[in-house]
């Protein structure tokens, strides 16, 4: 019950939202937004569960109600936590009020209607990552598009609806690509299951249920689902070469809205990726794990490249994001305990610091009305503290240890470089490692130009220090980037619980 | 009575509570959180000689403290390892440390510097860093603080955000070291994937397993049935990588000279005994795994020769007070490396230490010289200062004098000892004899561009009107002066191995007893150990050992007399000129330092030529694709509503078309026509 | 005896429906004055309402269910109220309350509206006469009964050009289309000696020489079929149509009138031409189908995408629609276990299309009541004036777009999901493409609607007025299309029932 | 004694001259009456093969047939009358507003 109380009370917070005076919705929405992060620190300290949910593992918070039956399918409420979910919810009730607070500077208008919008948008997040179900899940995963098309296409930049219709109609077009792949792979699936649940699926695949369709050898039809699958998420992780919606929506999308892009959504992407293709087609993840190796390191090291060759800090940003979510698809594919484990992890790492670089160039944003670097120089002058924050945050991004990124990246190496099921691991390791490097160089080739010198700007605006609530978040999020680095095991160790059971292959218990 | 060892955590943190302080409190503290800082060092120091007392008294200390990750993979943790080697380094950088905050409060308080806080709080996090990575049980832990100490240097090399020049150099520094990094933190991976641990002592370490594998008992990992000789080769080398980048070998030691735009102690801090320190520490604290890889030595050997060297002919030319001391500082290195390629193993660590307090000493001499001439570098505007301000010449000197390697300053004893063992081992080493050749033509120029520059300082006529007229340091600018001062007088006679091998005194090479755990420390980590393990026999010239130690400590004095000779010659005159001319062409190679740094940012502005190539290749086709399939579709979609002609009479038409069109598929479909 | 009238009662929500059109004309007898539009438009409302109620009812009591004694028939099983039929009369009445509900504000000044209450019922009672029609005969003959009235719906401006224009292309081709259909009776009759749908199913089992004569029938079948869900080819009257006729008109058709289509097109090829005989007599009509869907779908949804004016850009998205639907016919094999779910689908999706699509035209009605332009750029900021109406239209444009959290995403994707389960991958992954092209053309009405800044900063103070009866009918349309999502359950079971009763 | 496939195939050449009428007139009126052509071309089908399966479902049904068609010319007529009132033509190719 608790899960459902969690999502509905944001559903009925979001409404609640959009129906106050604007002048309140800011506040309410924090408020509000406050109250979930809170349930989901006690679902952390009530956390009970053991092994990865969808492969017979005892699963947290487990509630299911049966919704429709359709084609001798069941499709139920089904909603349930486990050591991968927790921390990604976790991860969304603690950046979404930050993100609405970040907010309060920049959103100047129709502010009911947007607040309740990132309101909507969390509850869906939520149920993305609690749904055991593939149609409830699938709800949850399409109705995202529908407040981040609102969310960037009004409050967002000059293109931003160019950028909105392209994040929608790119994702949508994946969604369906992969509810193709997984439906045939459900009929395929034949009598041996009686519902959509994902452990059902996932334990049917693993006894083999697969049955010759339509002509189809099963063999032929995982590959093929594997496959239809993974392009589809692969959009949504982005990974090259079907990242391009991304630097768009970025750079139109208001800075909140960033947070939560970066933060979250791409996170849905790579939390896909593992549940569906890397936990109930194993073999078949194993069997391409060189392309998709290859892929991998040609998105971390191809997306560095093209954020050393931006302007627009939020592009650079944009950018390495394509270029972190490379790590984590090493990381997946290589089926190790850090590999995969430390992939999730650097989802979580990832969410909190790409929001705190969001968060801070917004900040700089807000007081300069410019993101070019050539617009700017010396900003530390003016506002130290935020700059401050933006240095320790990028330093995070290149993998400074003790903060959260480093313990990321460093799972995945370490658990890539001597992986057994992947043909030349160390080669691809080595390689992706290689980012650490072009990382810091544009980001600290970025900072040098915009942050020290003596001070510049080309637009003609008073730069002060930020007000409160524009930092408040940044040190939040910073702090908490800090103690994942130094004391990784808090989320580690759940996440490993989890990851154990997809890494040895789908076991048959239960 | 307590453990010495319980306070190990307590050194590294002191500094780290100093960095808080000051981050958090320091505008409101007097001298912007000075005293914290001074009061955290100083205490640290204290624990430090307590821990090697501890040490002398037969202990040593190699405890987990900290599990980071426990995995089953691999349990990845932070410990502490206290054996000779890193209580001496301990010792080492907690009183530069001290003494480096203390001189602060002459250079940067007393200068009325604005952003006291941030370089209290960054020279805090720097030793704190420094004395982590020291403390290190492991390589990972190594690995964190050795990143931790590029971003204390990132942050107090760009102290002075506000110009220019300071945020360039920091950039490059973190930016070269970082590139060294990379091959380094591969190594660290290969090391976990190999060996399964990353501890540096015991049983279980890594360096023991290496050698358990090479002895053929034990068997590790190794990618692609490599063989695993050359895999340990390709994971020192790799590990090598950040060494090289950190302790400014060439060719990444580009980052070193230009860091000079920090403050004045930072350098000080920097090149004595944190940073650049750091990579030659990590090869003397990992040498038990380097010593069963001849090729590696060698390498490592050929290297440090080289760089000592290279650097040193850079030196000559140099006209700003730092940046010959920088050149130097890569040269010293160079020897340790040198060394430590050679198989001395304490013959490192001696020059280490000597070095640590001399090339301090040199630092904040230069950085007292520096405040007399209100921050003026140029050495062609100085002379004459010898009279002006004593107690900086005197130290000044002993420094150089040590540095330039001559009797009986500590820079003699430990440079002497490296060339000797070079020598020794070197002679049926072709590789590593090349070291060593090229270690001795350094011995010469060091002296000469050391006391060109003593010369050019201190002597001859007062060449402007701050010379003149200098500002006076006080006691806070003195007093390290005199502390370091003494120490490279007598530090040499720590370790007179040349004496005690030609008088036959038994028992005076006390660094070598030290290291050797004759009074204690850890099994496996002791001097002889890796000399058992080496690689290297000894041979000897001139018939016997003791002759070889005359003739080279012979050759190395009277090359370093010589150099010192020509400087006297060229230099100590009322009014000096430049004599550059005189090497003609090579003049401007100097200058340019070899044009390395024009290579390294002609690579970085190839590299971003390609990031512009393929935005480019990513805006234009891989995006022109996606917007391409849209527009095509709408194409698609204006030419399908053309159907719709508005005429009812062709709908007709084309009802009638389609509905006869369905019905010859249907009847061929079903045969109806047959 | 009283069996007899216990039948009868079962086509009760039939005669509702004609009863109510009967009264209507009384009524404007009574009160021929202009105001009688209100109490035209309560009647026809609670006629439509009691029609409704009375099917809701009997598919709860499960009349004519399988489970309850099976279908019951009637006239020499000439009629049959199973629940299938019950199930389209449902949709059939709810979307004729929300029109006539709707029609009261946009006739609110038009000389007699009385016409277009009487001739909306009269349609609606064609229709659920064909929801229950078991013989080809009367299939025709409801179905006149449907076109006749709507031709004269769809030119009921009679002033207005448009309107005019668009009455006479509807006939033209309707005209055509019922000659083409009768032609195919007559064939099949030719073939088979008989109207009634068991009879035709048994002779059809055994055609001999005479199958290409049943087949050229079938196919005019098809084609009279096509004609009534505005598939290609006999589209072409429907863009005309629907953007020419008054909006509510054009809700009423592209809602009502299809679903009239496929209901007919669901019995008749079940029962009377079963699948498995007819391809065993080399008919397989379900290929024609295939054929027919893709291409509607694909032309409606790119043709769609191009268009300026919202009203049109909805005519070919319904024609995009039809092409989904289509599918519940066109992804048939014989004996498959998913030919219910696939059909099942198909109907609830044609359920929900009912509230999403006429509520899209209602929309449209009252910009067109409000007198603001009817392209896209007309619509630009409109949110900002109405914002509750403009919120409904964005659920019936992403709901359209089969986006959650809405119903058409149910619908939508357990049509692609039977498809795939009888291996029509083809046809789904069509499908797909289709819907995210659609994805395109609906975002951009929510777009000009939210996104986008009025021309001009005048250029909506046209809207003065509030419509009461036209917010209402969006406003529960829009419920609807919301809560059908997570009430999708009873629905699509019920359509599998109704499907399920006819394999 | 006429074989009943004549009948067909008069119908089917009856169906074909209306729907040639149909492709080739612009005038409503021609249409109209083309349509009906169409229309009783089907009922010729319905009363031959009423009488060769010999049963009345046919012939019953052409009844309704010609009196639905008689209904359909009088909606058709009353809308070629507005279009006249509209268009000043009853030129089915005249409007043409509405397209694409």
């Amino acid at each position: 019950m608790i899960l459902e109380a969690l999502i509905g009370f944001t559903f009925l917070a979001a409404l609640l939202v959009l129906l106050v005076p604007n002048e309140w919705a800011g506040r309410l929405a924090f408020a509000l937004s406050a109250v979930p992060f809170v349930g989901s620190l006690y679902l952390w300290s009530r956390f009970d569960a053991a092994g990865n949910a969808l492969t017979g593992g005892t699963i947290a918070f487990e509630s299911r109600y049966e919704w429709v039956e359709v084609g001798g399918r069941t499709v139920s409420w089904f909603v349930g936590l486990d050591g991968i979910s927790l921390p990604l919810v976790v991860l969304t009730t603690f950046l979404v009020p930050l993100a609405i607070l970040s907010a309060w500077t920049p959103v100047d208008s129709r502010q009911s209607q947007f607040y309740g919008l990132m309101l909507f948008m969390e509850a869906n997040l939520l149920g993305v990552f609690t749904a055991l179900d593939f149609f409830l899940w699938f709800v949850f995963w399409e109705a995202v598009l529908v407040p981040m098309y609102f969310l960037i296409g009004i409050w967002g930049g000059p293109r931003r609806k160019y950028a909105a219709i392209k994040f929608f109609v790119y994702t949508n077009a994946a969604s369906l690509l992969m509810f193709i792949g997984f439906m045939s792979l459900t009929f395929a699936l034949g009598d041996s299951i009686g519902s959509l649940a994902l452990p059902e699926i996932t334990r049917a695949l693993a006894d083999g249920g697969l049955e010759t369709w339509f002509g189809i050898s099963p063999d032929r039809m995982a590959m093929v689902a594997f496959l239809a699958m993974f392009a589809g998420f692969a959009v949504k992780v982005p990974i090259v070469p079907v990242h391009t919606w991304l630097p768009d929506a970025h750079v139109e999308a208001p800075t909140p809205v960033s947070v939560l892009l970066a933060g979250v959504l791409l996170k849905m992407g790579t939390y896909a990726l593992l549940r569906f293709n890397f936990t109930m087609l194993p073999e078949q993840a194993s069997a391409l794990a060189v392309p998709i190796a290859a892929i991998a390191v040609i998105s971390v090291i191809y997306g560095a490249m093209l954020a050393l060759a931006q302007k627009d800090l939020k592009r650079i940003v944009a950018y390495s994001s394509v270029s972190s979510m490379g790590y984590v698809i090493l990381g997946l594919v290589v089926f190790t305990e850090y590999g995969v484990g430390g992939a999730t992890f650097q989802m979580v790492a990832h969410g909190l610091i790409s929001g705190l670089m969001f968060m801070a160039v917004g900040v700089v944003y807000n007081a300069t009305h410019t993101r070019m670097v050539g617009d700017m120089a010396g900003m530390a002058d003016r506002m130290p503290l935020t700059v401050g924050i933006l240095v320790a945050g990028a330093f995070g991004y290149m993998g400074l240890p003790l903060m959260a990124g480093f313990a990321g990246e460093f799972f995945i190496f370490v658990g890539a470089f001597g992986a057994p099921s992947l043909p030349y691991a160390p080669v691809f390791t080595a390689l992706a490692m290689f980012g650490i490097v072009i990382v810091a160089g544009y980001l600290l080739s970025a900072m040098q130009k915009t942050l020290f010198g003596p001070f510049r700007l080309e637009t003609d605006y008073e730069v002060g220090p930020a007000p409160f609530h524009d930092v408040a978040p940044l040190a939040v999020l910073l702090a908490a980037i800090i103690v994942l680095g130094v004391a990784p095991d808090i989320f580690f160790e759940m996440i490993r619980d989890a990851a154990m059971p997809v890494v040895e292959g789908v076991s048959v218990d239960v | 009575m307590v453990d010495a060892f319980a306070y190990v955590p307590a050194v590294v943190l002191l500094p780290f509570f100093s960095f808080l302080v000051a981050l958090g409190a320091g505008k409101y503290l007097p001298k912007g959180g000075a005293f914290g800082g001074i009061a955290a060092t100083a205490g640290s120091f204290l624990l430090s000689i307590w821990i090697a007392t501890a040490v002398a008294g037969g202990r040593a200390y190699d405890e987990t403290l900290y599990t980071w990750a426990a995995g089953d993979q691999f349990e990845l943790t932070f410990g502490a390892l206290i054996d000779p080697l890193s209580a001496l380094m301990l010792v080492i950088v907690t009183l530069v440390a001290l003494l480096v905050h203390v001189f602060s409060l002459g250079y940067m308080n007393d200068e009325g510097e604005t952003g006291l806080p941030r370089y209290y709080a960054g020279l805090g996090l720097f030793t704190a860093s420094m004395l982590g990575f020291v403390v290190a049980d492991n390589l990972l832990m190594a690995f964190m603080f050795f990143e931790l100490v590029g971003l204390c240097s990132y942050l107090l090399i760009g102290f002075h955000f506000r110009e220019p020049g300071p945020p360039s150099a920091a950039k490059k520094a973190f930016l070269v070291t970082r590139f060294g990094d990379y091959f380094f933190l591969v190594g660290v991976v290969a090391v976990f994937a190999t060996f399964g641990t990353a501890a540096f002592a015991g049983e279980g370490s890594f360096p023991a397993l290496a050698e358990a594998a090479l002895a053929g008992s034990g068997d590790v990992w190794t990618p692609g049935g490599l063989g695993v000789e050359t895999w340990f080769t390709v994971v020192g080398l790799l590990v090598l990588g950040g060494v090289v980048g950190k302790s400014a070998q060439f060719p990444l030691h580009t980052w070193l000279p230009d860091a000079m735009e920090g403050p004045t102690p930072v350098s000080a801090l920097i090149h004595a005994a944190t940073m650049v320190a750091a990579g030659v520490y990590l090869v003397a604290r990992m040498y038990g795994f380097y010593a069963l890889t001849p090729t590696t030595l060698a390498v490592i050997a050929f290297v440090g020769g080289f760089t000592a060297l290279f650097a040193a002919t850079m030196g000559v030319v140099k006209d700003e007070l730092k940046q010959v001391l920088a050149y130097s500082t890569i040269s010293q290195y160079g020897y340790m490396m040198l060394a430590l390629g050679a198989g001395g193993y304490v013959a490192a660590v001696f020059h280490l230490t000597t070095h640590a307090f001399f090339k301090a000493l040199l630092f904040l001499g230069a950085g007292s010289v520096i405040i007399a001439m209100h921050h003026n570098e140029d050495m062609w505007d100085m002379g004459g200062l010898r009279s002006k301000m004593p107690v900086t010449y005197y130290t000044f000197l002993a420094g150089s004098l040590a540095l330039a390697g001559i009797f009986p300053f500590a820079g003699f004893w430990s440079k002497d000892e490296i060339l000797y063992e070079a020598l020794v081992h070197g002679l049926n080493e072709p590789l590593l004899l090349g070291g060593y050749v090229m270690g001795l033509l350094a011995v010469p120029v060091t002296a000469f561009y050391t006391f060109r520059m003593v010369f050019l300082t201190f002597h001859g006529e007062p060449r402007s009107a701050t010379a003149r007229d200098p500002e006076p340091v006080r006691w806070n600018v003195k007093g390290p002066l005199t502390v370091l001062g003494s120490l490279a007088v007598v530090t040499g006679f720590i370790n007179m191995v040349p004496v005690q091998k030609v008088l036959g005194l038994e028992g005076i090479d006390y660094l070598h007893r030290w290291l050797d755990n004759e009074w204690g420390g850890i099994e496996g980590l002791s001097s002889h150990h890796y000399a058992d393990i080496g690689p290297y026999s000894s041979g000897y010239i001139a018939g016997g050992e003791v002759p070889t130690v005359l003739v080279g400590a012979a050759v190395s004095l009277g090359l370093a007399l010589a150099g010192l000779g020509l400087a006297w010659r060229l230099y100590n005159v009322a009014s000096p000129t430049e004599h550059t001319a005189k090497l003609g062409g090579i003049k401007d190679v100097l200058y340019n330092n070899y044009y390395l740094d024009e290579l390294q940012v002609w690579i970085a502005y190839r590299t971003e030529d390609i990031a512009g190539g393929s935005d480019t290749f990513d805006q234009g086709i891989i995006d022109g694709v996606v917007n391409g399939v849209s527009s095509v579709s709408l194409a698609g979609g204006s030419r399908v509503r053309r159907i719709q002609t508005g005429l009812v009479t062709q709908y007709a038409t084309m009802l009638t078309l389609g509905l006869i069109a369905l019905l010859v598929v249907l009847g061929l479909n079903g045969g109806w026509f047959l | 005896m009283s069996n007899v009238t216990a039948a009868w009662t079962a086509l009760s929500p039939a005669l509702l429906l004609g009863l109510t059109g009967l009264a209507l004309l009384v009524v404007d007898t009574i009160r021929p004055n202009e105001r009688s539009n209100t109490s035209m438009a309560v009647v026809s409302a609670l006629g439509a309402l009691a029609s409704l109620s009375v099917t809701v009812w009997f598919v709860i009591a499960g009349r004519g269910h399988v489970d309850a004694g099976g279908a019951i028939t009637l006239l020499e099983g000439a009629v049959k109220v199973d629940t299938l039929a019950l199930f389209f009369t449902a949709i059939f009445a709810s979307v004729t309350a929300l029109v006539v509900v709707a029609a009261h504000d946009y006739f609110h000044d038009h000389a007699n509206p009385a016409a277009f209450y009487s001739l909306t019922l009269f349609a609606a009672t064609g229709m659920a006469l064909l929801a229950v029609a078991n013989s080809l005969a009367v299939v025709f003959v409801a179905l006149e009964m449907v076109s006749l009235p709507s031709y004269a719906l769809v030119a009921f401006l009679k002033k207005n050009r448009g309107s005019v224009e668009a009455g006479l292309k509807y006939f033209l081709v309707g005209a055509l289309s019922s000659a083409v259909f009768l032609f195919g009776i007559s064939l099949v009759y030719a073939a088979t000696g008989s109207l009634v749908f068991g009879e035709v199913a048994s002779a059809v089992e055994s055609l001999d020489a005479l199958a290409g004569v049943a087949g050229i029938g079938i196919v005019m079948i098809v084609g009279g079929v096509a004609f009534k869900t505005a598939s290609v080819p006999f589209h072409f009257w429907a863009p005309e149509a629907y953007e020419g006729a008054p909006a509510p008109v054009s809700a009423f058709l592209s809602s009502a009138s299809k679903a009239a289509g496929f209901v007919v097109a669901f019995r008749v090829f079940t029962e009377a031409f079963p699948l498995g005989a007819s391809v065993a007599a080399g008919i397989d009509w379900a290929l024609a189908f295939a054929v027919v869907a893709a291409v509607t779908m694909t032309l409606g949804n790119f043709a769609a995408a191009v268009q300026e004016e919202v009203k049109r850009m909805l005519a070919y998205s319904s024609i995009g629609h039809a092409g989904y639907a289509l599918i519940g016919l066109a992804a048939l094999s014989t004996g498959s276990a998913g030919n219910e779910a696939v059909m099942g689908a198909a109907m609830a999706h044609l359920l929900v299309y009912g509230f999403m699509n006429t509520g899209a035209f209602l929309f449209v009605a009252m910009a067109e009541r409000w007198g603001i332009g009817r392209t896209f750029e007309d619509y630009a900021g409109l949110a900002r004036r109405a914002p509750v109406a403009c919120t409904a239209m964005a659920v019936f444009m992403f709901s359209l777009a089969g986006l959650p959290p809405f119903a058409g995403f149910f619908s939508k994707y357990f049509l692609f999901m039977g498809a795939i389960e009888n291996g029509f991958l083809w046809l789904a992954g069509l499908g797909a493409v289709n819907s995210v092209v659609s994805l395109y053309y609906y975002s951009r009405v929510v777009r000009a609607m939210f996104l986008d800044d009025p021309a001009t900063p005048s250029a909506l103070d046209a809207i003065d007025v509030r419509p009461t009866a036209l917010y209402a009918a969006v406003v529960f349309a829009a419920v609807a299309t919301v809560l059908l999502l997570p009430g999708f359950g009873p629905v699509i079971e019920a359509a599998e029932a109704a499907a399920a009763a006819l394999f | 004694m006429v074989p009943v496939q004549w009948y067909l195939l008069l119908a089917a050449g009856i169906f074909c001259i209306g729907l040639f009428g149909v492709l080739t007139r612009n005038d409503a009126l021609y249409f109209l009456m083309s349509v009906e052509l169409m229309m009783n071309a089907a009922n010729i089908n319905f009363v031959a093969f009423a009488w060769y399966y010999s049963n009345l479902t046919g012939q019953v049904f052409a009844l309704f047939v010609i009196a639905l068609a008689a209904a359909e010319v009088a909606i058709g007529i009353g809308i070629i009358l507005v279009m006249y009132r509209n268009f000043g033509d009853i030129d089915v190719t005249v409007p043409t507003e509405m397209r694409w």
